[in-house]
């Protein structure tokens, strides 16, 4: 149990080796990497069946300091991991998932220019997610937390060479920055009141010192929740998932989908005595989830961009989560996060890997019948859709969401808006999937064929990396992770499967070692079928709506350009206009201050300067050689003196 | 006896490159030039080891006391204690790689230019150690002429306005700084009638008793516009980026890297200590002009379209951090501006190397014209991908710790600085990466093939970036030794 | 007259010997030139040796109410003979390049010095006139004494009337303190001034005596004159009007304004007589940093400085008391080294058809490496950076200053002078403007674009032509100058003592 | 003498004073600017002359000697000067001296 920072120390290694190692030919990087992420992973095996088969399971926790950092006032944080159940899960979906798009990107990023780039930016993420996950204290959490940030601005500006793409890094990077600095006060403060920066250790002292609903604790909660809602992706810091997906999509399945925007979700669980301080932190919490939800997915209906669809999608999933934690249900919420991870993870492999095929294209109206045409990547991509939309017989989502709605609905009174938002936001997910399923899927192939490449988003030099393995070539790196994932998908859900239907509710049990029980005061079976009834039929209502939504779509498309679409959907499409708003707010003033780098203060001195010489030029005019007037001078100047005297 | 060499050897060394100039006659031939470099690198590197001897060796303070001008009771005296090693270190450090940086750039009357080179140093070595205030201004005057001349000589386009105007700012504030130099000896003197300018004596007899808080408050400004000027504080700063980017590169990074820190040092070792009680009226406003430097350098940089200026508005920045901490007055928030300063004088010192590299190669320094380099440099861009990361505060660097322990000493005694201090995070992210993602990233304007970084620069690079990993990851190494120091500096301190 | 008497005068009556031997040779020796130049210089050597050897001993010491042969006359004398001693030195390959050397030229460096020196040692008015007069006469002559350049005879011109009109201001003030007092000693004087017996016609004296001593100085208002002289006489000429005539002049002012009787005093006729004196200094900084601002002829831009630089030692002056004294002394003396340093590097570096331009100074570094860091040390010690006596000087000057302001005892003046050093501050950091254009200057390398530049080159050919002064006497003499700048710099502590010492005594 | 004429007699020699003054600014010519010098100079000799009266003491004769010797080696130079001037200037006068301008004389103003 002492190594535990092998964990993360492994994947580590794993950068160094491949940062240092530039000789490295061929897919040996991605061997490398792989291996090394293979390798925490059963290591992180080993700690959750340590930890597991010791005691009573999920009460213990083990925690290991490495050496001491520093010091703020009397908080001293150490480099210190610490392994209770919250962490044992986070580091087993760290691991698993990242080994699997690891391995998925060994065929996949082939002959990309910077291959063992790419993977050692990957390892590099990795170790800071573990980082992250394992941190004994606030403030190692940070330094995982901006490690991982760093990492996702790299990732998304792999292919750096395209101006856009570094845009959109940076984009990602600042305004997740935005929110860290709301963290980084809020860990300051609590090093301030609490004296303590342990996580365990705060959260006691907080209970005893902090009085509910106190200032203090609104305000602590609320910092925090700045973090979380910057790394998540949650109104009002959103805005730079979208663009985020300018990476390769092995990064977004890993970074943007399953674990770092989750990272926020961690955060607010981790901390969630604060949040329970703060009752008003937690509505807001719930409000804003619940209005993520509904933006993101509507946004992902107008999207014609396969990845942002996703995107969307996923924000609008941490939105449930978000509402799961608004309500105090920690551990469904974490449940759905390691659930969306899996079938998140599978579809944007999925997605990436059609992407490939057809040769950069992203535009799903350039796709269609390619369930014919690659009959593998269509049945992952299904049973991944399957547990976005919570569908049997794909159990993932199912149990997880189904819960979570569940749940809203027990707590009733006003909260129940919240489950008619949630309600809503089953609606809109089986609208968006099952209209991107339609339009990539079905009918007959638009194909990137006709216009490939016309809206091609990288139709830059590396793209000529991809000809070689363009059309349905795809080998057993990139089928095995999407297969395991499926079967992952598959039979994720039972690990805490509604009672109802035979399940044993294990995953919270574990869980309930490291974060409060939800006190369910759940109904009877009848009532759990019912409640979990609903959104299945509302999905299943969906459909058809999508598929009409597709056709529109379709016939939209065949029209010109001019009345292609109308502006609402433009809006919509954009994101609600979040970005020109914000261009207008902050960034347009500060560039505008900025100028050119003209600095007011120095041209103060400048015209100091300009002050000085006038005034030389002015007294030196009066040196004009004239004996006479130097007279004049002396007289005057000596009349005043004589006055002054008698003055 | 050993804090003399700490002085002498840099004067030595300067002697001895300018020597080998004279009798390589005129046409300074490659070996002259060789040898003044060889001698210089030999001498900052010789302080090096003495600092980091004395670290390890850990026996401080020591003190020398020498009498110097009996008749008004100045002494040559300096005294070493856990606030001035880690600046010596830096100095000895930045020392060679000023000379490394400078091995290519620096072609005609080189043994002049290490001869100014070397003098620079003894100066700022000796500001680091002087502890009787007469002598202390003595050297603190000492490093600006041949400052002077590195940047007028040596310097880029406009070097000669920019020198000029480095040295008249800091001169106006280096003369009031001696002007109440010589007001505190006077006052001193008239009320003990002991006349003497000894840092000890002058600490030990409160002035409180026989100054007017008026003329306490008239004294501390002096010393504190001298030391403002050289940090520099918000307001003052115009000098600093004409300054740094004239500089040739040797200069920036001495600029940048020690005489900076000078500013911040005095504060802690002077301005604070010999006048508590106006200083604490004044913190408020010092911390104000801190953050408004922190804001202004952080906008300011934002807009620039020369690397090196935007990296120097970025130290405006970051020093408005030291200010914020400084006169926080809480010792985390202390101990974060040493921390600061050390690691920006590393960072900072590190990236006007990389600048230097890269002008040397591309022969611009202009963002808009650079591009790819990455790929065409890697290791050029893997540095200055960490570099970045330093400037930008990400934790694990250096700056990290320092921006964090400064916060805190804000955030604990006014939250309202630290928010607005933070906000400058934000800002250092958005030009860090700006400059990144123009310099290295995008297509290459236009395809030039140039050399990578030569084992040397990597490994001083390196180097550098490794000493600020130490200092990020475990700062107790030097926080341990400035404890020993700031406590009795900071006496009876209370947030 | 009693022999200590003339002990304690030796270096007068040396002087005045060396005078008349020197009028001997003119006329009588067969190489004049030579024979004057000796008898100059070794007068001028005997008499400084004399000071220290003979009269030092002796002192304090009165010679009837004439002279008073005390440690300021002997600190002032000292300034004043080594200042000349070197000015005749650096003069000879100076005028040897031009129409040829004449004996007269050092006669009236003799009498200037005897007259300067007289000054110093005055006590009684009427040795204060004749002194000026014997000084003021021969620096008529000796700024008109290049024939063939026609700025001499006008400067010489220009500054004798303006100079016999402030000497009529000198001696009238004198009249009427006389007419008060009935004496012509200044410490009876000086006393009447201070207790505000003598009434309102003797603080009308001492401001017209003021007048008379500030035009000497140069001190604004009473500076038109300088930049005019400056450019007009050659350069070792300036030199000694910038040195010797200012030393002479002020040391006369110390004597008035050191003594504790005014120091302590809260007399209202010595305030107001500080605030003037206050309002004299700050203005003479100013104008004197603003006129060499922008000042592209180098003689102007030392005249300029040298305004400035009476105008900081003021502050000392008023400060008064022993400790304002001897700072007074020590920046003076500074002062005259450093100007002469930079006048010597003037003359020693000027082309043939004129004295050196701001041409003549570019790439001096590698064209007269000697006279470049003479310069270079000259200019930074004006400019008052450490390791030059400068620095050392403009210390003193603050302490001086806020010492009297500072302390809470014998806070004479405090808040002028606190003004004062901060106008000092901003002031000599407002001089480094143009000492630095200098510096840059000659460190530059010989770049040939600008129109000054090409300029310099035939000015460079010019003095090709003729050879540059490299004599070995004026060049050691630089050298010397250069040296001892930066051992003050470096180790003021002798100096300081002795000063200080004799200042007591 | 009375007090009275004494002061009567100071407030002549500062009459004098003033008109030289005046004249020296007013006139152009080099030679009258002389004359003026002289006048001012002889104003305060006189001014010492009735010092000396008031006291009853030799000094102030003593001090006015000096003043006519020293003022007279000043015009002696003054003097030279102006024929110096008269030559360089020659040109652009007719030579006589008392129409020397002043303002011809410019040692290269600003």
């Amino acid at each position: 149990m002492e190594l535990i920072w092998l964990v993360p120390a492994l994947p580590l290694a794993g950068f160094v080796l491949l940062a240092f190692g530039r000789s490295m030919r061929g897919r040996t990087a991605g061997i490398v990497g792989s291996l090394t992420v293979g390798l925490s992973a059963v290591s992180a095996c080993i700690v959750a069946w340590l930890f597991a088969s010791t005691g009573p399971p999920g009460t213990a926790v083990y925690a290991t300091s490495l050496w001491p950092w520093l010091e703020l006032g009397s908080a001293s944080p150490a480099i210190a991991f610490s392994v209770d159940a919250l962490s044992v899960t986070m580091i087993l979906v760290v691991t698993i998932v990242g080994f699997l798009i690891h391995l998925f990107s060994i065929e996949h990023m082939a002959g990309e220019e910077g291959y063992h780039r790419f993977f050692a930016y990957m390892n590099l993420f990795v170790a800071f997610m573990l980082i992250l996950v394992l941190a004994d204290n606030f403030l190692l959490l940070y330094l995982g937390w901006e490690g991982v940030g760093l990492c996702s601005f790299l990732l998304i500006g792999f292919w750096y060479r395209d101006r856009a793409n570094g845009d959109a890094a940076r984009k990602a990077f600042i305004v997740t920055r935005i929110g860290d600095v709301a963290l980084l006060l809020g860990i300051l403060m609590l090093a301030a009141d609490l004296g303590s920066l342990g996580i365990g250790e705060a959260s006691r002292r907080a209970a005893a010192a902090w009085a509910p609903g106190s200032g203090m604790a609104v305000l602590a909660a609320a910092l925090i929740l700045g973090g979380a809602l910057g790394k998540s992706a949650q109104l009002p810091l959103h805005t730079w998932l979208p663009d985020a997906m300018a990476g390769p999509s092995p990064v977004s399945a890993l970074i943007h989908a399953a674990t770092m925007v989750t990272a926020g979700v961690y955060l607010v669980a981790r901390s969630n005595v604060f949040f329970s301080l703060a009752p008003q932190v937690m509505t807001a919490v719930a409000i804003l989830g619940a209005a993520t939800l509904l933006v993101a997915g509507a946004s992902a209906i107008a999207q014609r961009d396969f990845k942002r669809i996703l995107a969307y999608s996923t924000m609008s999933q941490i939105g449930y989560m978000f509402l799961a934690l608004g309500v105090a249900a920690w551990t469904g919420a974490v449940f759905h996060l390691a659930t969306h991870a899996l079938f998140k993870s599978l579809l944007f492999l999925a997605a990436g890997a059609i992407i490939n095929a057809l040769g950069h294209e992203r535009d799903v109206f350039a796709m269609g019948g390619l369930a014919k045409k690659m009959p593998l990547l269509f049945w992952t991509f299904l049973a991944g859709a399957f547990g976005l939309t919570a569908l049997p017989p794909v159990t993932a989502g199912l149990a997880s969401k189904d819960a979570i709605i569940a749940r809203l609905w027990y707590v009733g009174g006003d909260a129940r808006i919240l489950w008619w938002a949630a309600m809503a936001g089953v609606l809109l997910t089986s609208l968006y999937t099952f209209r991107m399923l339609f339009l990539v899927f079905a009918g007959e192939s638009r194909g990137a064929a006709e216009n490939g490449g016309s809206v091609g988003l990288h139709a830059g030099p590396h793209g000529a990396g991809h000809d070689g393995h363009g059309g349905s070539g795809i080998g057993a790196a990139t089928a095995i992770p999407l297969i395991v994932l499926s079967l992952l998908c598959l039979v994720g859900g039972l690990l805490d499967f509604p009672r109802f239907l035979g399940g044993s509710p294990f995953f919270g049990s574990f869980l309930g070692g490291a974060l409060p029980r939800s006190a369910d005061e759940g109904g009877s079976g009848l009532q759990e079928a019912l409640l979990s009834l609903g959104p299945l039929l509302l999905t299943l209502a969906g459909i058809p709506i999508a598929w009409l939504m597709a056709r529109r779509a379709l016939e939209r498309e065949a029209e010109p350009v001019g009345k292609r679409s109308s502006r609402l959907a433009a809006f919509v499409r954009g994101g609600f206009g979040f970005d020109r708003l914000y261009a207008f707010l902050f960034v347009g003033p500060i560039l505008r201050l900025a100028g050119r780098g003209v600095d007011a203060v120095n041209l103060a001195s400048e015209g100091l300067r300009g002050f000085a010489m006038r005034a030389s030029r002015l007294i030196r005019s009066s040196q004009d050689g004239r004996p006479r007037r130097y007279l004049a001078v002396l007289a005057v100047g000596a009349a005043i003196l004589l006055a002054a005297v008698f003055l | 006896m050993i804090l003399a060499l700490f002085v002498a050897i840099p004067l030595v060394c300067a002697i001895a490159a300018w020597a080998v100039g004279r009798s390589a006659g005129p046409g300074h031939g490659g070996r002259s030039g060789l040898a003044s470099r060889i001698a210089t690198l030999v001498g900052s590197l010789a302080c090096l080891v003495l600092a980091a001897s004395l670290w390890l060796g850990g026996a401080l303070p020591v003190r020398l006391d020498q009498a110097w001008i009996a008749p008004i009771g100045a002494s040559f005296s300096l005294s070493l204690d856990g606030l001035s090693l880690p600046f010596l270190a830096l100095s000895g450090l930045l020392g060679a790689v000023a000379v490394i940086a400078s091995w290519k750039g620096i072609e005609e009357r080189v043994p002049f230019f290490h001869f100014n080179l070397s003098l620079t140093l003894a100066g700022i070595n000796g500001v680091f150690l002087a502890s009787d205030l007469f002598l202390f201004a003595f050297m603190w005057e000492l490093m600006l002429v041949p400052m002077f001349f590195v940047i007028d000589i040596w310097g880029h386009e406009g070097r000669h306005r920019a020198a000029v105007k480095f040295f008249i700012f800091t001169q106006a504030g280096g003369l009031l700084m001696i002007a109440a130099i010589a007001g505190l000896y006077a006052a001193h003197g008239s009320s003990t009638g002991e006349w003497s300018f000894a840092y000890d004596k002058l600490l030990r007899t409160p002035l409180s008793a026989t100054l007017s808080p008026t003329l306490q408050m008239l004294l501390m400004l002096g010393f504190f516009a001298g030391f403002a000027v050289k940090l520099p504080a918000f307001g003052l700063h115009a000098w600093l980026p004409d300054a740094h980017t004239e500089a040739p590169t040797a200069g920036s990074v001495l600029l940048a890297g020690l005489l900076l820190k000078t500013g911040g040092y005095g504060m802690l070792r002077f301005a604070i200590p010999l006048f508590p009680d106006a200083s604490r009226a004044f913190a408020p406003i010092a911390m104000w002009l801190g953050v408004a430097g922190i804001l202004w350098g952080g906008v300011m940089a934002l807009g620039q379209s020369d690397m090196k200026r935007l990296v120097a508005n970025s130290s405006v920045s970051h020093l408005g951090f030291v200010l914020v901490g400084i006169y926080s007055f809480d010792p985390a928030g202390r101990n974060g501006a040493v921390i600061q300063m050390l690691s920006h004088g590393l960072s900072t010192g590190a990236l006007f190397m990389l600048v230097g590299a890269l002008q040397d190669r591309i022969g611009t320094r202009d963002l808009g014209r650079m591009g790819g380099i990455a790929r065409a440099a890697p290791r050029l861009g893997a540095l200055g991908l960490v570099l970045t990361l330093a400037l930008l505060g990400l934790p694990g660097m250096g700056n990290f710790v320092g921006e964090l322990l400064v916060l805190f000493g804000a955030f604990r005694s006014s939250a309202a600085v630290a928010v607005l201090a933070g906000l400058g995070l934000v800002i250092a992210m958005a030009y860090a990466l700006r400059m990144f993602q123009l310099a290295f990233h995008g297509e290459a304007k236009e395809t030039r093939d140039f050399a990578d970084l030569s084992a040397m620069e990597t490994t001083t690079l390196g180097i550098l970036v490794a000493v600020l990993l130490w200092v990020g990851l475990y700062p107790r190494g030097v926080l341990a030794l400035i404890s020993l120091a700031l406590p009795g500096l900071i006496g009876g301190m209370t947030p | 007259m009693k022999p200590d008497d003339a002990f304690a005068a030796a270096p007068l009556i040396i002087l005045a010997l060396a005078c008349i031997a020197s009028l001997a040779a003119v006329s009588f020796a067969k190489r004049k030139a030579r024979a004057a130049f000796a008898v100059c210089a070794i007068g001028m050597a005997l008499a400084l040796a004399a000071a220290f050897a003979l009269s030092l001993p002796m002192m304090p010491r009165r010679i009837g109410d004439l002279l008073s042969m005390d440690g300021l006359s002997l600190v002032g004398t000292t300034i004043i003979l080594a200042s000349a001693l070197a000015i005749a030195i650096v003069s000879r390959p100076y005028l040897a390049r031009r129409e040829g050397e004449r004996g007269e030229y050092y006669a009236l460096l003799l009498f200037a010095s005897l007259g300067a020196s007289v000054l110093a040692a005055s006590s009684s008015m009427a040795t204060l006139f004749l002194g000026l007069e014997l000084l003021s006469v021969s620096l008529y002559a000796l700024v008109a004494y290049r024939r063939e350049r026609a700025e001499g005879g006008r400067a010489a011109f220009t500054y004798l009337i303006l100079a016999s009109v402030a000497s009529a201001f000198l001696f009238f003030g004198m009249a009427l303190a006389y007419y008060q007092t009935g004496s012509l000693e200044l410490q009876r004087i000086i006393g009447a001034a201070a207790d505000g017996s003598g009434g309102p016609l003797m603080i009308a004296a001492l401001a017209m005596m003021g007048v008379g001593f500030a035009f000497k100085l140069a001190v604004a208002p009473f500076h038109m004159w300088a930049l005019e002289v400056y450019e007009g006489a050659s350069a070792p000429v300036a030199a000694l009007i910038a040195t010797v005539s200012k030393a002479a002049m002020a040391i006369p002012l110390i004597r008035f304004l050191a003594p504790p009787i005014l120091a302590t005093s809260g007399g209202d006729g010595a305030s107001s007589f500080v605030w003037i004196i206050a309002i004299l200094s700050g203005a003479s900084m100013i104008a004197g940093n603003l006129l060499a601002l922008r000042e592209e002829r180098v003689k102007r831009m030392l005249a300029g400085s040298s305004i400035a630089q009476l105008g900081y030692i003021l502050v000392a002056l008023i400060a008064g008391g022993s400790y304002g004294a001897s700072s007074a002394l020590f920046y003076l003396a500074a002062y005259s080294l450093s100007t002469l340093g930079a006048f010597a590097c003037v003359a020693a570096i000027s082309p043939a058809d004129g004295d050196a331009s701001r041409s003549d100074f570019r790439a001096l570094a590698t064209k007269r490496p000697l006279a470049a860091a003479v310069m270079t040390v000259s200019l930074l010690s004006l400019a008052g950076m450490p390791l030059t006596a400068g620095f050392m000087g403009k210390f003193m000057l603050f302490s001086a200053g806020l010492g009297s302001g500072g302390s809470s005892a014998g806070g004479r003046a405090g808040t002028a002078t606190g003004i004062l050093a901060i106008l000092l501050a901003f002031n000599s950091a407002l001089s480094l403007f143009y000492y630095l254009r200098l510096l840059s200057l000659m460190y530059r390398g010989p770049a040939a674009e600008a129109p000054e530049a090409k300029k310099g080159r035939e000015a460079a050919g010019e003095s090709a032509r003729i050879g540059p002064s490299r004599s070995l006497l004026a060049g050691s003499i630089l050298a010397l100058i250069g040296l001892s700048i930066l051992v003050i710099g470096i180790v003021p502590g002798p100096l300081l003592g002795l000063i200080s010492s004799l200042a007591g005594r | 003498m009375n007090a009275q004429s004494l002061e009567l007699a100071l407030g002549l020699a500062a009459v004098l004073f003033v008109i030289g003054l005046a004249g020296m600014i007013a006139r152009r010519s080099l030679v009258f600017m002389l004359l003026c010098a002289e006048i001012m100079l002889n104003a305060a000799g006189f001014a010492f002359i009735i010092a000396g009266a008031r006291w009853g003491r030799p000094e102030g004769q003593a001090m006015f000697i000096f003043l006519l010797v020293t003022a007279a080696a000043e015009v002696a130079v003054g003097l030279a000067l102006i024929l110096r001037l008269s030559a360089s200037l020659s040109a652009s006068l007719s030579g006589k001296l008392k129409d020397l301008d002043a303002d011809e004389i410019r040692s290269g103003g600003a």
